[in-house]
This record gives structure tokens, C-alpha cells and sequence, in this order.
């Protein structure tokens, strides 16, 4: 099983302190994979990392074997590298559905059109329709997105990562500030949408036993390091990380 | 040689004025987030009231402008409390819109209440006079109002750096939440700064009046050299408002001096290339 | 239907105005539509892309000049028009290049100044602008398509047609612009910046397209003033020129449609009837801007419909 | 009557705030028929009235009535309200009252001609004057023909627009009335030139046309009759000048002799009183003040003046000044505007009142209002104003007519200062004359 997205010595350096250091990886394809560790590890400077949406200041970054290091994010978006973020993210003035329309058009090529109308773009707007319904927003379609209650805007934030149908999609904490019960649908959900959609998830999670109950794969940061990445029960096993998640049953 | 030397001493005290009225602007967006279109005309009341102690009634020069500050601080006490303090969360277009409102109610307030002549009152007789440097004559006044610019320029500095009041503000300017966690009252603390800030503005104009021209309008006429000012400095930064002030005043007496025709191009340019290099201002962090 | 009645009926009244109306209301009227197209083109940048422009003004007075410049070598309306467009576009999108590679506050202060320049340029270029006496006795040339037809543009109601038809074309073109992709794409960039481009979108191109198409509906309003006029003066290019589309639209809703159209007949509206019966015009204004700010500040049209959508 | 003399400034103004300017003339109107009744019309008033075919003669004029110029277009309407109320006092002109409607042009060209189209073709002005700035003046100029109006201009003075634009283009709607920057520029080189100790002068000038084209003037005769001048150094300031030190240095630096200036209203003021302060006067052997003459500047240096801190070194002229002519028709002028107003007159407040005044002189001339009759009447006429004997020139419809230069002096009669030591040159020596070769000007 080859690499889909793979590091050499990333790092990156704010001031003294090291987000990320000396960060060698690979995520292998169609792995469910999660990237766990306490907070400050730099589980989300990572991901910003490889999303370009930061640029590293050391070592490089390779998806399929081509080098992406200094990509610019939208470039990689048409790549097949999507992200959501862990701070809500999304278009508060357009309408779920058109948060969920945007990514596709561009994913088309086609939001550069200046006098089409946006309803004539009807391969578009059908693609845009069966995301909305995969992740549970039809009713809300036409609301604008800033009035969505705070789990549905979670799930349009997914919904607009995996809109632009990618090879690699990277969510930061899907499920954050969303009660035990909601957190377990969505993060099925995810695991859902990556087995139907063959994308190839990465996410930030703090709930362990939704960890370990649905990855496939895990990476644990620490101090800005990979501490250790492999099956589940190997992590669990894994005695650095008992050390770390110390008093945390894992 | 000396002609330089001497059109930049010149230039200085113009840009003195400069640096009052940009002091102001820059402590209030600092803070407050709120560039205040209206702050000129906050420079023209002071000027206005300045006048009417000073020349009109006669008032000790030094008591008129200490009346006129406090005359405008009330002005801008109300300006905060009943107005701007109900746009503060807004876009900054809509802080810009209001203010700018407010430029045209007190350029037209001036004219209704002084008329529109040019007032200029006489120069206190202490002020009389020059000194030779540079072998010519350069005015006591503007020597006084160098001084004066430099000395505000102190002050301010300590107030900052030196007070529990400047920490509280400078805590609030940093972080609102933090600042309001540890218990700064924000309201209180911002609407100082802008009364703050309009008394910095009055003092300009007031310092103005006994050598330039009050009259409606010549707010206006300064607020958009301040914006230009603060934007080099830095939005925000007081080290910054001080020198781009100076090298806005510098600049402009050389460029009349050496270029005249480009004099109003000048500045904008230089406020460009700054932008663009660096737009957070020369010493915006 | 309700909405397609009703610009059906304004867009006939329109056209039978000239029939009723003095020359003085078809004067102001041009000048209604002229601000329209200027406060539309701003609120491209400003209610659809989020960025607050106060250089606007420069590519106005980039059309006029153009327009004006070309009428007085060659007596042609529409050469003129097209020509003082191009001008404007090709200002915009070089200036572009510079502005948007920034946001917020400091791209207003950018327009500020390169708006300044402009201003600066036409003041001090006498050679070519004729200084602040303007362009002076520039031509309502005859609309002139060679073999094909030529109107005679002297009578004020022929040129108002003229300006009807640009302006209701214009318009229709930005109804489609703002409805299009493109439209949702920088609505998409207003919202988040961020979020735009970890979908894939290049947000400094979209913003470039943006400014352009701004600065060229800006240098259009500006192209209609010099046959109107014939003059042509620096003032046109001053910042507080940048104000009127800003005032407008936030007069009349930014985030609607017919938001800068409806402010900005509501702003020519109230100055001309103001300054008609005081000289304390500033102050009335003043307050009116103040009350709006305070009151209204979805703009007038959120009085009508409730929510602030894209209308 | 006696109760409207009394009518302050002030509240005067604060009448047209609420009334509107239109409803003050109405009301002069009505203090008119007042008169009427006392001193009972001539029997041949009533049927006049049929010549023009109208009851009420509209006047429409504008000025700049806002920012620091303000005081320029109060003037023109102080001026213009004062005759009104004469001539209606009088019966009117052919028994029709006059109105006026007042506006403010901001200095803003586009404001200017769309005022002028308002007066003309909404609220049906037969008549238009006024105008403050050269820009809007060359911008309305042009519109005139269309709108179908004559426009008798009262204080902008770019010489383009009677020589490029009557003259050159042949718009027959411009007229006037004020005198162009002739004036400051060719009658000051006139006067200087008999300064032989004066051989290097400095320019402070306006940053826009009016300074260009005074000081391209002034330096062009001057080098004709004085081969032996240098002009040393210049500095340009632009509208809002806020401090001229800067610009006065720069040209002190050159050691000149002499300094000619054409900064008017406050602007003017502050750049003479920051001259004192840089201690220009004790260096230099004349300053001349372009529109030093007007009366709000004069006004402002009024403490200077007394002191005599300018040492009578002071230079300055106008388009009118209060003290001259000597003769009944200004001395009556002055009284009463200083009566009605409780200030001395300006030279726009005397164009603007003349203005009238040849207007009524038109209109009984070929009793009517159309366009074209008054334009025959105007061409070639003269006529005694308070600023003297006026003569509109049929080729560039410039109206020539004498104002002195003089020294800057205090005058016991005056609350004010006033120009004493006058030098009286006749106009039509210092006067450009068609056909007009274009003025190069380098700057």
C-alpha cells in the first residue's frame, strides 16, 4: 500500500517555539487514519502544513511522489487535497446549498463563468444536491449558513471539504463542541463517505474510543514530533503514549 | 546647505501640527479599532474654541487653550457615548460613514455659529519675534511649537509606558477579552481614549490659531494628511504617528522647495510604496 | 412576477419620460443613472467581494478624461464611450495588480492614494488635462455607426437614450455577473477568504477580475459626464467623489441588488431638493448619513425586503 | 423697511437657513410693493408690465457659500439682494418685480453647471450671474447656449474665458462684469516697473490656473519693459494650504527683492502674517497681494496694518475697492451696503450689485428678456456703476472699467484698512486687446 501523501524533516518555527519539527511521514492510501496527541502537539499545524494553507520552513512534502512543499492550497485542492478546519469555517452569507455548490463549481472549473447563471450549471448543482442529502443539510439547503445551529454547521463544514470530491481530505476535529451521541454519527458518517466516495480520510479527534474504534491507522504527535503511528492496538500498546495520555484509559 | 538645513526646521514645525492631530487618531483606532473620519473636525473645534476665548473674550492665551481642550473633550465625550459607541462591532466601512457624517454637521455648525470670514487672532506678544539660525530669521512661535510637539511626544510616551491608566489601555488595545477578564471596565477605558484623543486633536488646532486660519472646513482639509501619516507610522503606533508625521512635513517643505510640482503627488506616493512593501506601517508590528 | 412587473413599468417610464419631463429632470436623471452605474460597479468590490475602495473616483475620472480626450480629437459618442471604458480598464487592472494583494483598512488606504494620484495627475498635467479648468467644450458628438446610422446627440432627450440604454445594459450584464459562478465565487471570497481558497479558488485572480470590472463600470459612469457636460474637471477624481457610490450604497442596502441604484437616486433626490432651500446643505446631509448609520444599516432597501440577501 | 435694514448678517443667514435664499428675495419683493403703495407707481408701470409679459423677472445667481471661501459667495449675495431690494423698492424693472434664487457652487465645476441648468431650465431664472471660481466659470460658460441664458460673471477671472471662450468660440451668453487677472497681473508689472531698485522677484502663487496664468502675465510684461528683472524663485500652494511657512522659506532663500502673491480669502491672510513672522518684510522692498484689496482680507491683517509691521512695503488691488471712485454713485453705494449688511462691500458684493444694475439697464434698453435682444444690448454698452464707468467690449464681452493699485494703509474714516497711495492706470492700457495671442505658460 503506497503512500499518498508523504513528509521529509518538516518543520515549522514560530519564534522559539516548534509547532512541528523534524516531521517524517506517510499516510497510506485508503487508510482511515487519525492524528491524536495532547494539546499543542501540532496535530493542526500539520495538517495546515500539508494543506498548504501554511508554508513549512524546512523539509518538504510529496503527494504521489511529486513535491507540493511551497503548492499553493487552492492548487492542491485541484489536486485532490481538501481540509476543513477546526475553527468554523464556512460561507455565513450564502445559502447551505451554494456553500456546498461553490467547491463543485470549482472542482468543474466552472466558477469562473461571468454570465452563465449559476441554475444552468446543472451537472454542478445535481453533484451539489446528493452532497447536501450525504450529509444529512436537504432541509436546510436554502437557509443562509450563519443561522445553521452549531452541529449542522459542522456538518456543512465537512460537507464543503468533501464537496470537492478529494483524494485526500484532512479534518480538524470534525466533531468539536458536539455532545458523545452526535459525535459518534459524524464521525460514521465520515467513515461512511470515505468508503463510498474512496477518499482517503486524515482527521484531528479527541474522543479515543471513537479513535480507536473506527481508524484503520494512527499517528501521535507530541511537542511537534511523531511519537509513534501505527495500528490501533499497537498504539495501544505503545508505551510512550500510555506515558503521555497518562491516567487516560486507552 | 544651510537653506536645507533651515527649509527642514521649517517643515518641522509644520509637521508638529501634523503630529498632534495624528497622535489622536492613531491612540484612538489603536484602541477603539475606529478610524475616526471626524477627528479633523474634532482639530477645528479647538481652533474655533481657542479663538473665541482667546480672541474674541480676550482669555489668557495659555488658560484659552487649556479651555478649549476641555470644551472639546466634552464634544468628544458625547460623540463616544451617544454615537460611535453603538458602532464599535460594526464593519469599519460603517465607523468611516458616521464619522465622516459628522464632518459635514460640524463644518456646517462652525459657519452657522462663526460665520463664514477666516478668523485669525492676534499672536501673544510673547511670541513676538525671531531668532537668527542658520543666518535667517526663524520664529519664536515655531520654536514653541516644536517644543511643544516634542514634549507632547514625552508625555504621551510616559502616560503609556508609565501609568496604571496607559497599562489598562494598552491591555485593552492588545485583547478587549482579556483585558475586560482581568477587569478593565472597556467602556469607561475606551471612551477616555477618545476624549482622550479629541483633546490631543484641540490642542493642535488651538495651538494653530494665533499664525493659521481657523475657518469651516480646515478639518477636512488636514484629516486625510493624517490618515496618511498614521497608515505610514502604522496604524496604531504612536513611535510610528511621531515620525510619519515629521517626514510628511519634512518631505513636503523640500518638495516645495526642490519640486513644486509634484508637492500633492509626493505624499501619496510615498504612502503607496509604503502600503505595498510594508503595510503594516514602518514601525507596525 | 411581482419584481418583473415592476421593472417592467420603471423601465417604460423610463422611456416615455423625455415625453413629460423638463429638460432639467432629464439632466438629473442622466446624472441618477450615471451614479447608479458607479455605485454598482463599487459595490462589486464592496458588497459582493468585501473590499471597501475609496479610489473609485480615479477610474471615473480615468473614463471621463479618456472619453473627453478622445471627443475632442475625434467627434465620435460612441468611440468616446468605449474608448474612456477601455482607459478605465486598463487603469484599474494595472493598479489591481497592487491593491489586492491587500484587504480591509489597508486596501482602502491604497485606493485612497492611487485614487489621490489620479487626482494629483489631473490637477498637475496641464498639457493633458487641461489642469482645473478641465477639459473644456468637449462635443455631444453624433452617435455615429459608419453606413449603418447617426443620430444627432445635440437635443438633451437624445443623449438621455443614449445613457438609458448603456445604463440598463449595464445593469443587466451585473444582474447576470452577480448571478453567474463568477458572482457566487466572490460572494464565496467576501465571506472567507480562507475558506475560498481551500476549496480551490485563486482569491487574488477573482479579486483582480473584481477590481477591474469595478474600475470599468467606473470608468462607464464617468465616460457618460463629459457630452453631458462638456467639461471635464479634476474634482471628479477627488476622494470625496469616492464617497458618493460608498454613501449611496450604504444608503440603499449593500448586500441587495438595486441597493446602489436605489441610494443612489435617493442621494441626488434629497442634495438637489437640500441645496435648493438652504445653504446649511452639509449639515442636512450630515444628519441623514448619521441617522442611517444608526437607524437603517441594512440600507433602505432592508426596509423593504427583511433579510439581507444577495436580492 | 427700517426693521429689514437692521436685519444682522447673521440672522439674515439664519433666515435663508430655514426660509431658503428664494423666500428672502420674495420677501425684498415684498418690502418693494410696500413702497409701491407709499410712493404710488408711475401710471405707465401698469402697462409696461405687458412688454416683458411677466410679473416677476427671476434672477438666478450662485457663489461659493460653503467652506473657508464662504465669506466670497456671501458677498455676491449680499450685493445682489441689496440691488433687488432697490430696484423692486422702485417698482421693479418696466413694472416686473425681480427674484432671486441663490446658490452654492462648492468651488466644484459640475456643481456649478448643474445650478446653472437648475436656475435656467427648472426654476426659469431669465437671468444668470455670479460664479466664484475659474474652473466652474469655464465650465458653465460652455453650457450657456444650450440652456439658452446670459451669464454675467462676477468674480472668476481666468482671462480664458472671455478670450478663448467669447472671443475664441463665440459663446455670446458670457459676459464680465469683474476684472480679469489682467488685473493683478500685467497693471502690477505696469506699476513695478518704475521700481528700478526691485530686480529680483519671487512668486507665491496659487498651485492651479489662476496663479499659473497671473504669474506667466506678470513676468511676461514686466520682461518687456524691465529686460533687467530676474525672477528668482516661485512656490505653489494649492487650494487648503493649511501653513505657508514652508513656502515662504523656500523662496526667501533666493534673496528676492519683491514678492508678488495671488492666495486670497483666509488663506491670504495667513500667508501674510506668517511672511511678518518669518520676517520677510525687514528683507524684502514690496510684497504685492494680488487681491489684497478685497475686504475680508483686509479685514484680517487689519492689527498688522496699525502696527505698521508690513512698512508700508504692502502692495495690493482688487476688482473693486470701497474708496474708489470718489463719486456719488459709490459713496451712496457704500453707505448703504454698510447700512444694510454692517460691513464694507468687497469687490464681488460691487460686481454682483452692478450686475443687476446692467441687467435693468438691458432689459429697459430693448424691453425684453430674451436672450439674444439682451446679448445686442450688453455688446458695446456703458454704463456708471459704483466700481466707475463700465464699457463691455463687444468682441470678448470683458466690461473695462479702472481699479487702482495701491499701498495697504489705515485710514482714520475706515474701520478697516484700505489701499491709499493709489496708482490709477486706464484699463484699456493694461487690458489684453483681441485679437488675443495665447499666454505660454511654463511653470
Amino acid at each position: 500500500m503506497s503512500d499518498i501523501i508523504r513528509t521529509e524533516g518538516l518543520g515549522k518555527y514560530f519564534g522559539e517555539m516548534a509547532a512541528v519539527h523534524e516531521v517524517t511521514v506517510g499516510l497510506k492510501e485508503g487508510l482511515f487514519t487519525s492524528i491524536i496527541g495532547p494539546n499543542g502537539a501540532g496535530k493542526t499545524t500539520l495538517i495546515n502544513l500539508l494543506s498548504g494553507y501554511l508554508l513549512p520552513d524546512r523539509g518538504r512534502i510529496f503527494f504521489r511522489g511529486t513535491e507540493i512543499t511551497r503548492m499553493r492550497p487552492d492548487k492542491r485542492v485541484k489536486i485532490g487535497i481538501s481540509r476543513s478546519f477546526q475553527v468554523m469555517n464556512i460561507f455565513p452569507r450564502l445559502t447551505v446549498f451554494e456553500n456546498i455548490l461553490l467547491p463543485v463549481l470549482s472542482r468543474l472549473n466552472k466558477n469562473s463563468r461571468p454570465l452563465a447563471s449559476v441554475r444552468s450549471q446543472k451537472e454542478a448543482v445535481a453533484e451539489a444536491e446528493k452532497t447536501l442529502q450525504e450529509v444529512w443539510l436537504q432541509e436546510e439547503r436554502d437557509s443562509p449558513a450563519g443561522t445553521l445551529s452549531h452541529g449542522d454547521q459542522r456538518l456543512l463544514e465537512l460537507g464543503i471539504a468533501v464537496a470537492s470530491n478529494p483524494q485526500l481530505c484532512f479534518l480538524d476535529e470534525p466533531s468539536s463542541g458536539m455532545n458523545p451521541i452526535e459525535r459518534v454519527k459524524v464521525l460514521e458518517l465520515v467513515k461512511k463517505l470515505s468508503a463510498e466516495r474512496k477518499t482517503t480520510f486524515a482527521i484531528v479527534e479527541h474522543d479515543m474510543d471513537v479513535v480507536f474504534s473506527l481508524s484503520d491507522w494512527i499517528v501521535v504527535m507530541n511537542r511537534g514530533e511523531i511519537l509513534a503511528e501505527g495500528k490501533p492496538d499497537e498504539i495501544r500498546d505503545n508505551k510512550e503514549v500510555r506515558d503521555i495520555y497518562l491516567g487516560e484509559e486507552i | 546647505m544651510e537653506t536645507l538645513a533651515f527649509q527642514g526646521l521649517v517643515g518641522l514645525s509644520v509637521a508638529m501640527y501634523l503630529w498632534l492631530l495624528a497622535a489622536g487618531l492613531t491612540i484612538v483606532f489603536g484602541v477603539l479599532g475606529v478610524l475616526n473620519f471626524a477627528h479633523g473636525s474634532l482639530f477645528m473645534l479647538g481652533a474655533y474654541f481657542a479663538f473665541t476665548f482667546y480672541g474674541l473674550w480676550g482669555v489668557n492665551f495659555w488658560l484659552a487653550i487649556a479651555l478649549s481642550l476641555v470644551s472639546v473633550a466634552a464634544v468628544g465625550y458625547l460623540l463616544e457615548r451617544f454615537f460611535l459607541r453603538h458602532i464599535y462591532n460594526q464593519d469599519h466601512a460603517y465607523q468611516l460613514l458616521l464619522t465622516f457624517g459628522f464632518i459635514l454637521i460640524f463644518d456646517d455648525l462652525v459657519k452657522m455659529v462663526w460665520g463664514g470670514v477666516a478668523k485669525i487672532p492676534p499672536m501673544p506678544d510673547f511670541f513676538e519675534g525671531t531668532l537668527r539660525i542658520f543666518g535667517r530669521p526663524y520664529p519664536f512661535y515655531n520654536l514653541f511649537i516644536i517644543g511643544a510637539g516634542l514634549l507632547v511626544a514625552v508625555v504621551l510616551w510616559l502616560i503609556f509606558e508609565k501609568t496604571w491608566w496607559g497599562k489598562m489601555v494598552r491591555a485593552s488595545a492588545s485583547d478587549r477579552e482579556m483585558a475586560s477578564a482581568i477587569g478593565v471596565n472597556i467602556p469607561t477605558i475606551f471612551t477616555g481614549v477618545f476624549v482622550f484623543g479629541a483633546m490631543l486633536a484641540a490642542l493642535g488646532g488651538a495651538l494653530g490659531t494665533p499664525v493659521r486660519v481657523v475657518a469651516p472646513g480646515i478639518g477636512s482639509a488636514m484629516i486625510i494628511q493624517a490618515f496618511i501619516i498614521t497608515v505610514i507610522g502604522g496604524l496604531g503606533n504612536l513611535k510610528g504617528a511621531f515620525v510619519g508625521a515629521v517626514i510628511v512635513g519634512v518631505v513636503s517643505a523640500y518638495g516645495i522647495l526642490l519640486f513644486p510640482v509634484f508637492e500633492l503627488f509626493l505624499i501619496f506616493l510615498i504612502m503607496a510604496v509604503v502600503l505595498m512593501v510594508k503595510p503594516q506601517g514602518l514601525f507596525g508590528s | 412576477m411581482k419584481k418583473t412587473l415592476a421593472i417592467g413599468s420603471l423601465v417604460v417610464f423610463l422611456a416615455i419620460l423625455p415625453h413629460f419631463a423638463g429638460q432639467y429632470i432629464l439632466y438629473m436623471t442622466i446624472h441618477i443613472m450615471i451614479l447608479s452605474l458607479f455605485s454598482l460597479g463599487f459595490n462589486l468590490l464592496f458588497g459582493y467581494t468585501g473590499l471597501l475602495s475609496f479610489g473609485q473616483a480615479g477610474f471615473y475620472a480615468a473614463g471621463a478624461y479618456g472619453c473627453g480626450k478622445i471627443l475632442l480629437a475625434f467627434p465620435s459618442l460612441l468611440a468616446g464611450i468605449i474608448g474612456g471604458v477601455a482607459v478605465a480598464g486598463v487603469a484599474s487592472f494595472l493598479l489591481g495588480i497592487l491593491c489586492i494583494r491587500h484587504t480591509r483598512i489597508y486596501f482602502s488606504m491604497l485606493t485612497l492614494s492611487f485614487g489621490m494620484m489620479i487626482f494629483s495627475l489631473a490637477w498637475k498635467w496641464r498639457d493633458m488635462t487641461g489642469g482645473d479648468d478641465g477639459l473644456v467644450g468637449i462635443p455631444r458628438a453624433p452617435l455615429e455607426i459608419p453606413g449603418l446610422l447617426r443620430l444627432n446627440m445635440t437635443p438633451m432627450e437624445n443623449y438621455y437614450y443614449v445613457v438609458l440604454v448603456f445604463s440598463l445594459l449595464a445593469i443587466y450584464l451585473f444582474h447576470r455577473l452577480v448571478h453567474s459562478p463568477m458572482g457566487l465565487t466572490l460572494q464565496g471570497i467576501r465571506d472567507s477568504e480562507t475558506r475560498t481558497s481551500c476549496v480551490g479558488i485563486s482569491v487574488r485572480n477573482y479579486r483582480l477580475i473584481s477590481f477591474t470590472i469595478a474600475g470599468m463600470y467606473a470608468g462607464l459612469a464617468g465616460a457618460l459626464l463629459p457630452p453631458l457636460e462638456s467639461t471635464v474637471t479634476p474634482p471628479i477624481a477627488h476622494w470625496s467623489h469616492s464617497a458618493e457610490p460608498v454613501l449611496a450604497t450604504l444608503l440603499g442596502g449593500i448586500y441587495t441588488f438595486a441597493g446602489p441604484i436605489v441610494g443612489a437616486v435617493l442621494f441626488y433626490i434629497l442634495k438637489d431638493i437640500i441645496v435648493r432651500f438652504t445653504e446649511y446643505w452639509l449639515i442636512c446631509l450630515g444628519v441623514i448619513v448619521v441617522v442611517l448609520v444608526l437607524g437603517f444599516r441594512g440600507g433602505v432597501m432592508s426596509i423593504f425586503s427583511g433579510k439581507g440577501g444577495q436580492g | 423697511m427700517s426693521e429689514k435694514k437692521k436685519i444682522s448678517r447673521r440672522t439674515f443667514l439664519k433666515a435663508a437657513a430655514v426660509t431658503g435664499i428664494g423666500s428672502l428675495a420674495w420677501g425684498a419683493g415684498r418690502v418693494g410693493e410696500a413702497q409701491e403703495k407709499k410712493e404710488k407707481t408711475p401710471a405707465k408701470a401698469k402697462p409696461a408690465k405687458k412688454v416683458l409679459g411677466v410679473d416677476v423677472i427671476k434672477i438666478g445667481g450662485q457663489g461659493v457659500t460653503s467652506g473657508a471661501h464662504a465669506d466670497y459667495g456671501w458677498q455676491i449675495l449680499a450685493g445682489s439682494t441689496m440691488a433687488i431690494e432697490e430696484i423692486n423698492a422702485k417698482g421693479g424693472i418696466l413694472g416686473s418685480k425681480l427674484e432671486l434664487k441663490f446658490m452654492d457652487e462648492e468651488l466644484k465645476p459640475a456643481v456649478a453647471v448643474k445650478n446653472a441648468r437648475y436656475l435656467a431650465t427648472e426654476w426659469g431664472a431669465h437671468y444668470l450671474f455670479g460664479v466664484d471660481s475659474s474652473g466652474s466659470a469655464m465650465a458653465v460658460g460652455p453650457v450657456l447656449p444650450e440652456i439658452d441664458r446670459v451669464c454675467m460673471f462676477c468674480h472668476a477671472s481666468t482671462h480664458r474665458l472671455t478670450e478663448e471662450l467669447v472671443a475664441g468660440k463665440g459663446i455670446k451668453q458670457i459676459f464680465r462684469i469683474a476684472a480679469p487677472v489682467y488685473q493683478e497681473s500685467i497693471l502690477s508689472s505696469l506699476i513695478f516697473k518704475d521700481f528700478p531698485n526691485i530686480k529680483r522677484w519671487a512668486g507665491i502663487h496659487c498651485d492651479y490656473e489662476y496663479g499659473y496664468s497671473t504669474w506667466a502675465l506678470f513676468k511676461e510684461t514686466l520682461k518687456k519693459y524691465r529686460p533687467d528683472v530676474e525672477f528668482v524663485s516661485i512656490a505653489w500652494a494649492p487650494f487648503w494650504t493649511m501653513d505657508f511657512s514652508s513656502h515662504i522659506a523656500a523662496v526667501m532663500a533666493a534673496n528676492p527683492d519683491a514678492i508678488h502673491a495671488t492666495p486670497w480669502a483666509g488663506e491670504g491672510v495667513m500667508l501674510l502674517r506668517q511672511a511678518l513672522m518669518l520676517g520677510v518684510f525687514d528683507k524684502i522692498q514690496a510684497w504685492f497681494q494680488c487681491m489684497g484689496g478685497s475686504v475680508d482680507l483686509l479685514e484680517g491683517i487689519s492689527r498688522e496694518v496699525e502696527a505698521g509691521k508690513f512698512k508700508n512695503n504692502l502692495w495690493a488691488t482688487a476688482r473693486y475697492i470701497h474708496n474708489y471712485p470718489d463719486t456719488p454713485e459709490n459713496r451712496k453705494f457704500v453707505e448703504s451696503f454698510r447700512k444694510r449688511w454692517n460691513r464694507l462691500p468687497n469687490y464681488s458684493a460691487e460686481t454682483s450689485y452692478s450686475a443687476i444694475y446692467v441687467f435693468k439697464a438691458a432689459v429697459e434698453k430693448v424691453r425684453s428678456l430674451k436672450t439674444a435682444d439682451l446679448i445686442k444690448a450688453l455688446e458695446g454698452m456703458d454704463l456708471m456703476t459704483p466700481g466707475g464707468k463700465r464699457f463691455f467690449r463687444p468682441e470678448d464681452h470683458q466690461a473695462i472699467y479702472n481699479v487702482p493699485v495701491g499701498r495697504v494703509i489705515k485710514d482714520p474714516n475706515y474701520p478697516i484698512p484700505i489701499l491709499g497711495d493709489l496708482k490709477v492706470f486706464p484699463a484699456k492700457d493694461y487690458y489684453r486687446n483681441p485679437p488675443f495671442a495665447p499666454i505660454k505658460m511654463d511653470k
